[in-house]
């Protein structure tokens, strides 16, 4: 049973190129008995074109579908796409910040937004409306040696007077729920660095450069895997993995999961259910590597087992010396 | 000129002399443009500012009445401006029972360095009373 | 009643869009006005003489300059109608340049707004009383705030001139900041050597009573007699038996304490002396880390102190010190690097701020001048300057320029290549502000001669990679992105008002601006005097400023409390509220509003109660003038009726 | 209460007092008059009954002499309140309270009587007023000619008391309502306001009826109504000029009006004055908690501050 109900704005990419972020998260949610109603005729939110033409028009686009999930009456809407949630926020804040530009914008839509939605990352559900020990609750299953760089990407928290979540220079959001799953998260220094997503096609020599980077950094950082929570970020590096490798003389063959996938896999969700099939850079070994946590406390007990005996030896063995000794100099 | 320009509604400003005839100053001295319809009276203190002149020029034809003082904390005078906050608040609460639109009176705290927040406030509070028009009908706008 | 109304062009100043010849013939017509003329600079010599003849020859006796802001010749034109023969409280100003001419475009209507506010300065001359100022004698002490240079300056000079001094530190030592520097810039003198025979100075002045570790706690009356209460900390040593030898600090089990002194650069024992130069040389307990406080047991230092001077049961002293005058020296602050989490909001252990450097320099410092990072310990090669960290950069709230922080930075680099020859060091700079004497061929040489390599541009982030710092800027110069694996990273982080700035200015009465530092009386005639007449600054904390600037301050704010110093007594301002006995009904709520309990209860013959006003203690608020229900108690030169004959004058139904 | 306690009360204090306030019967049998009672005779003038509405506590203020006061539950603040200013020496007063039913307002009796002559008034048992006048008897219940302020008291009974005539009363009025007569009038548009007021005002003839009646204008002669040093208002009869007096005695009060409404009482012109400094009372209330003279030890809000206001929030352009 769905403890809360959230109106789910899942936007273009994952109906598409991200349909496993979509998979994944939808089934994270339903673990954590959270509650989700995708809005009916929702339609483009106009991320990246549109706002470079036209402020007001922009707004309109995301506003038309804040006025859809207004009237559903869940009071938030949830969006898994930073893309999508920060143009849906600059409209939300936008119109009730200025009431002159509310008025503009309403003059575009057939019904007009009231300000009544707040647009959240799923991110920011999952950490402050469900909550790492719920979170936590959940886990069935373990990825021992999987370490993980999160990559928050550029728009995630930024800028922070729309984002208004997490830290904009030094995001820990990813970090935190990675952790309460009992994944261990490297220190990585690139969470926020510009991958080039944007200009793939443009310039491309740029964006392998740019990638090369971000990934590089990630492997410095002790990582054998990425997460992210973005569509394009999880395309860019995952996608164009090979093209790097050819254009950069490098080899890499580094996972980029969604971090509702890798959370999805410590509920012990089937790979089938998580998409784990649509990645490129094939992340079967992690999944391979998956034990449940009982048995990984076997073999934490094993080891310190193993730990304690060799402790034991090692002391008595330095008492036997200690004996030695005394005998020596009573001698 | 050909055309007369917008006409000067009657605007009279109380300011303490250490903090907001100061930002006064400053603004002056950085040539900060302002409306020309304020008329600035010095006192030593906005606790000085007993609010009888406030209704005093409100009822004899000023269409807005400005006070500003040192900010809480800041006052020359130490505790001035604490009983000035209480008496304008009253007032402030006390005008639109008379049937005088409170937003006619502004009270607020200018510091000698503030001069841009000044000519902000002169600049918005003049709009304010050009939105509201004049206090006293069937007096004229001057200039 | 004849008012003579002068008129003054300032040049082009109010002339220019102000028809001021227009004004004084619409003033002519104002009934009263006797006399009214323009004239191009009336606060000129002729300008004045002017006044004086006009008054004689026009037999006027009330004043109405229109001119600049009173703030700025009130005085002038006071003095002007006094050898005139008039009282000087028969004088109004209309300030027709800072709030007509100056701010406004349109001559028409400047015009019409200045004529109405000259109108008003006129009713209110009208209502004028002529006001005598009686004397009082003044306590020729002065309270110095702050024993860093340029409070140490001003305590030395004022000293020397044989006034007593008393100088209060909020540290354990005098010193401030620059007894943490290594070398001085442009000469690379030591900085304590130079700085250390004024402290032991300061500390052997007989006539500077020295309070270390102390606080200002409250102050209270008016120039020439102040009261001033004065919080000592509780150090937990008994400095009259503390002899400074360093035993206890040399066995103390607690190693992990913050250093103050040298900003967190390296760890201090829970009883320490901060330096080895400390003025005084006494030991302090910091109870946050000593293990008596925060474990209830230890005495370690208790029992090897040779004099027993170490008490735990210590408790803060309050002491009262009354003085005539007060120089504020309380410097300033740096900003945290947590506002910088694009350079590691100081996660990184080897991104440090400029004044850590310094300790690191400083031969005296936790490394005994060694270069080395604080993460290994090693000594780094590469060492990156970030100027402006902070600085100039709006969003953070600080548009201005830290004053000192290009010099220093070219210093460092200097330092750096003769501590570490095989080093290189880079500098990322926006502008070079280096216009002292000597400066810009010093910041050269750094360049010149120890080839360090300025690139003009940001940098936009700092991160790790391994053991390196990766600098990510720009060169716009170049035109380019820049990267520079760093093993070590400088912020030359931004100048800030000093830590409980604004508290301090409200104890005074005296103002700060937007980012909390004191503000002058004028920015440039007197750059030493606040608004609060006995108050005067010194040094960094009315700005950003380097120690030359500073000493000079010093020096000016002392010789400021000499002249006040001169006489014997000072003429006490007369606008100060009077009584009328005759309407007094006694109801005394003026006693009950006043701030600085200037009102008392006096019993008339007849038996009747009325407020009586003590002349010196007041300030010249008027908040009992708005207080008096009656209007029997009014502030002179601020009546009812003045204030009203200005409301009067403009608000006409 | 009966009449017999109050006068066995007053005779008790006459011991300790040079002088007793009460009531006696006025000109005619609808008007109780203040009486001053100095030998024990003078007891026996004594009355007591909801005729007897004037605010015997404002006297206090101008007397030297120890006074023994009757007081209502209402008039009972003012002396709080002389309190809270020291305005009095509360060693030299020795207050008698009654707890009041409450009392009648003499205009609307006339009104109800068409200003006929009176020839008696008594009062039922069910609180009815009957009152005989020429053309005959007119019965009325009490509570149809009570004046306004007896329809909120929230203070039936004295706040403050050395003897009490009678069993202290609990009040039944929701104290919520209190200002609601305030509240509504304040819902009026901005000129529909203005317009009353002018017309009230209008009517003003200056006579300072309502000052003088008024236990908290302590200014007494020295009203600057009247004065010219400082000159606030002009003896010009204009508008204007009435409205700023109003504005004056209105401010003067503010935080420190009890309510009594001893200037509606005496305005001869039936100007509702009382009703600018309860609306300046309501606002004290939600800004400062403050009421005026429930308790002796509060301090009135204009004469002290807080550095921090927690109701005052800095107003925006």
């Amino acid at each position: 049973m769905a403890e809360k109900e959230y109106a789910y704005y899942t936007g273009c990419s994952l109906e598409g190129t991200a349909v496993e972020y979509d998979m994944s998260m939808r089934q994270v949610f339903k673990a954590l008995g959270v509650g989700i109603i995708e809005p009916e005729d929702w339609s483009c939110c106009g991320s990246t074109p549109a706002h470079t033409v036209d402020r007001v028009f922009a707004a309109a686009l995301a506003a038309r579908n804040l006025t859809i999930i207004e009237k559903m009456g869940t009071g938030i809407v949830t969006v898994p796409c930073p893309s999508c949630l920060s143009v849906l926020k600059r409209a939300h804040l936008g119109m009730t910040q200025d009431e002159s530009f509310r008025n503009e914008v309403n003059e575009l839509l057939d019904e007009p937004y009231e300000g009544g939605v707040v647009p959240k990352s799923t991110l920011q559900v999952m950490l402050e409306d469900v909550g790492l020990d719920a979170i936590a609750s959940k886990v069935t299953h373990a990825l021992p040696g999987l370490v993980v760089a999160p990559y928050y990407g550029c728009i995630l928290t930024r800028p922070p007077e729309i984002a208004q979540f997490d830290d904009p220079e030094n995001p820990v959001s990813m970090d935190k729920i990675l952790e309460a799953v009992g994944v261990k998260v490297a220190d990585y220094a690139f969470k926020l660095e510009c991958c080039g997503a944007a200009f793939g096609v443009p310039k491309r020599d740029m964006v392998n450069r740019l990638t090369y980077r971000v990934l590089s950094m990630a492997l410095e950082a002790g990582a054998n895997c990425i997460a992210v929570a973005c569509p394009l970020c999880q395309q860019n590096l995952d996608l164009r993995q090979g093209q790097v490798n050819s254009t950069m003389g490098s080899s890499f063959n580094l996972p980029i999961l969604y971090f509702s996938q890798i959370v999805g896999l410590t509920y012990g969700l089937s790979p089938k259910e998580l998409g784990m099939d649509k990645l490129v850079v094939s992340a079967d070994d992690i999944v391979r590597s998956r034990i449940t946590i009982e048995e990984l406390a076997q073999r934490e007990a094993n080891a310190k087992a193993a730990e304690a005996e060799a402790k034991a030896a090692e002391k008595l063995k330095k008492a036997k010396a200690k004996e030695e000794d005394t005998k020596t100099e009573e001698t | 000129m050909s055309e007369v320009g917008p006409k000067e509604l009657r605007i009279v400003g109380f300011l303490c002399n250490w903090c907001s005839y100061g930002g006064a100053d400053t603004a002056g001295v950085s040539r900060f443009k302002q409306p020309t319809d304020l008329r600035i009276i010095r006192v030593p203190c906005s606790g000085r500012v007993d609010p009888l002149f406030v209704v005093k020029a409100l009822l004899n034809g000023a269409d807005g009445v400005l006070v500003s003082g040192c900010h809480p904390r800041d006052c020359h005078y130490s505790d001035g401006n604490f009983y000035a906050r209480r008496r304008l608040e009253m007032l402030k609460r006390l005008l639109p029972f008379l049937g005088i639109d409170d937003k006619r009176f502004h009270y607020t705290w200018i510091s000698a360095s503030e001069g841009q927040r000044w000519q902000q406030t002169v600049t918005d509070f003049t709009k304010q009373i050009h939105k509201l028009g004049p206090l006293h009908s069937g007096k004229e706008a001057q200039q | 009643m004849r008012v003579g109304v002068f008129i003054c062009h300032c040049g082009s100043n109010i002339a220019g869009t102000v028809d001021v010849a227009r004004a004084a013939a619409e003033l002519r017509k104002v009934p009263g006005v006797a006399f009214a003329t323009n004239y191009m600079y009336t606060c000129s010599e002729p300008g004045q003489d002017e006044i004086k003849q006009a008054i004689k020859r026009e037999n006027l006796d009330r004043i109405v300059v229109a001119a600049c802001s009173p703030r700025m010749h009130e005085l002038t034109f006071r003095r002007t109608i006094e050898k005139a023969g008039l009282n000087r409280y028969f004088l109004e100003m209309a300030n027709i340049r800072e709030h007509i001419s100056w701010v406004g475009l349109d001559k028409e209507a400047n015009t019409i707004k200045a004529i109405e506010t000259i109108k008003m300065a006129v009713a209110k001359v009208m209502q004028n009383k002529p006001l005598y100022s009686s004397s009082f004698k003044i306590n020729k002490r002065v309270l110095v705030i702050g024993g860093g240079v340029a409070g140490m300056q001003a305590a030395l000079d004022c000293g020397d001139g044989g006034l007593e001094v008393v100088l209060v530190e909020k540290s354990p030592s005098v010193g401030g900041m620059m007894a943490r520097l290594d070398k001085t810039f442009p000469t690379i003198d030591c900085s304590i050597c130079i700085l250390g025979p004024k402290m032991v100075d300061v500390a052997q002045h007989d006539k500077i009573k020295l309070y270390a570790y102390s606080e200002i706690e409250d102050i209270k009356g008016y120039v020439g007699n102040y009261e001033v209460k004065i919080r000592k900390k509780a150090t937990y040593v008994d400095w009259t038996k503390c002899t400074g030898c360093g035993l206890c600090m040399e066995k103390c089990p607690s190693k992990n304490s913050y250093d103050y002194f040298n900003f967190g650069v390296a760890p201090t024992k829970a009883i320490n002396i901060p330096f080895p130069q400390a003025i005084p040389k006494k030991a302090k307990i910091d109870p946050d880390f000593c293990r008596q406080f925060t474990k209830g047991k230890c005495g370690v230092c208790a029992k090897i102190c040779p004099t027993g001077a170490i008490n735990y049961e210590m408790q803060d002293e309050i002491v009262t010190e009354e003085v005539g005058a007060i120089v504020v020296a309380s410097g300033y602050g740096l900003i945290d690097m947590d506002k910088f989490p694009e350079y590691g909001g100081g996660r990184y252990p080897d991104v440090i701020t400029g004044i850590q450097y310094e300790r690191l320099l400083n031969a005296s410092g936790p490394t005994e001048g060694h270069i080395v990072r604080p993460s290994d310990h090693t000594e780094p090669k590469t060492v990156v300057f970030v100027s402006c960290a902070g600085s100039r950069d709006k969003s953070l709230g600080i548009p201005y320029c830290s004053n000192f922080c290009c010099m220093y930075i070219a210093k460092q680099a200097i330092l750096t290549k003769d501590h570490i020859p095989d080093s290189q060091s880079y500098v990322f700079y926006m502008d070079i502000r280096s216009p002292g004497k000597g400066y810009d061929e010093f910041t050269r040489r750094a360049q010149e001669d120890y080839g360090a390599k300025y690139v003009r541009g940001r940098v936009s982030r700092i991160y790790p990679k391994g053991k390196k710092l990766v600098v990510v800027g720009a060169d716009t110069l170049l035109g380019t992105q820049v990267e520079v694996e760093a093993d070590l990273v400088v912020l030359a982080t931004a100048v800030t008002a000093a830590p409980g700035a604004a508290q301090l200015a409200e104890k005074l009465h005296i103002s700060y601006d937007t980012f909390g530092f004191y503000v002058e009386s004028h920015p440039k005639l007197r750059p030493v005097e606040t608004n609060t007449s006995g108050v005067f600054l010194a040094g960094a904390a009315q700005g950003p400023k380097d120690i030359p600037a500073s000493v000079g301050q010093g020096s000016a704010a002392a010789a400021k409390v000499l002249a006040l110093f001169s006489k014997d007594m000072l003429e006490s301002d007369p606008a100060v509220a009077k009584v009328n006995e005759n309407t007094c009904v006694g109801c005394l709520k003026c006693k009950l509003t006043c701030p600085f309990g200037a009102i008392q209860e006096k019993e008339l013959r007849g038996g009747k109660i009325v407020a009586s006003v003590i002349e010196t203690v007041c300030a010249g608020c008027g908040v009992c003038t708005s207080t008096c229900p009656c209007g029997a108690i009014q502030l002179s030169h601020f009546t009812d009726n003045q204030l009203l004959a200005e409301v009067n004058a403009i608000c006409q139904k | 209460m009966s009449l017999d306690k109050l006068k066995q009360i007053i005779t008790d204090v006459m011991k300790e007092v040079d002088v007793v306030i009460g009531y006696k019967q006025g000109f005619d049998p609808l008007h109780a008059t203040p009486c001053f009672i100095t030998k024990p005779e003078q007891v026996d003038q004594v009355i007591w009954n909801p005729l007897c509405v004037q605010n015997l506590a404002s006297y206090l203020t101008s007397l030297k002499k120890k006074v023994g006061v009757i007081v209502k539950g209402c008039d009972s603040r003012t002396i709080v309140q002389f309190m809270q200013e020291g305005l009095i020496d509360r060693s030299k007063v020795v207050v008698i309270g009654i707890p009041c039913t409450g009392v009648v307002s003499v205009r609307k009796v006339l009104e109800k009587v068409k200003h006929e002559p009176i020839e008696e008034v008594k009062f039922s048992d069910d609180g009815m007023v009957i009152v005989k006048t020429p053309s005959g008897e007119t019965k009325m219940a009490l509570s149809e000619v009570a004046p306004d302020k007896c329809e909120t008291c929230q203070y039936p009974t004295p706040v403050l008391y050395d003897h009490l005539a009678g069993e202290p009363i609990t009040s039944t009025k929701d104290p919520q309502s209190v200002f609601k007569d305030i509240e509504e009038f304040d819902k009026k548009s901005l000129e529909e306001k203005k317009a009353y007021w002018e017309k009230e005002f209008d009517r003003c003839i200056r006579c300072y009826a309502c000052r003088n009646a008024c236990p908290m204008c302590v200014c007494q002669d020295s009203c600057i109504a009247e004065s010219r040093e400082p000159h606030w208002v002009s003896q010009k009869s204009n508008l204007t000029e009435k409205m700023m007096f109003h504005m004056i005695h209105a401010l003067h009060l503010a935080g420190r009006c009890v309510e009594c409404g001893e200037c509606e009482r005496a305005c001869p012109m039936g100007i509702p004055v009382n009703k600018l400094k309860r609306k300046i009372n309501s606002d004290m209330k939600v800004l400062f908690g403050y009421e005026p003279g429930v308790k002796p030890e509060d301090k009135p809000p204009m004469f002290t501050f807080s550095v921090e206001e927690k109701n005052i929030e800095e107003h925006k352009l």
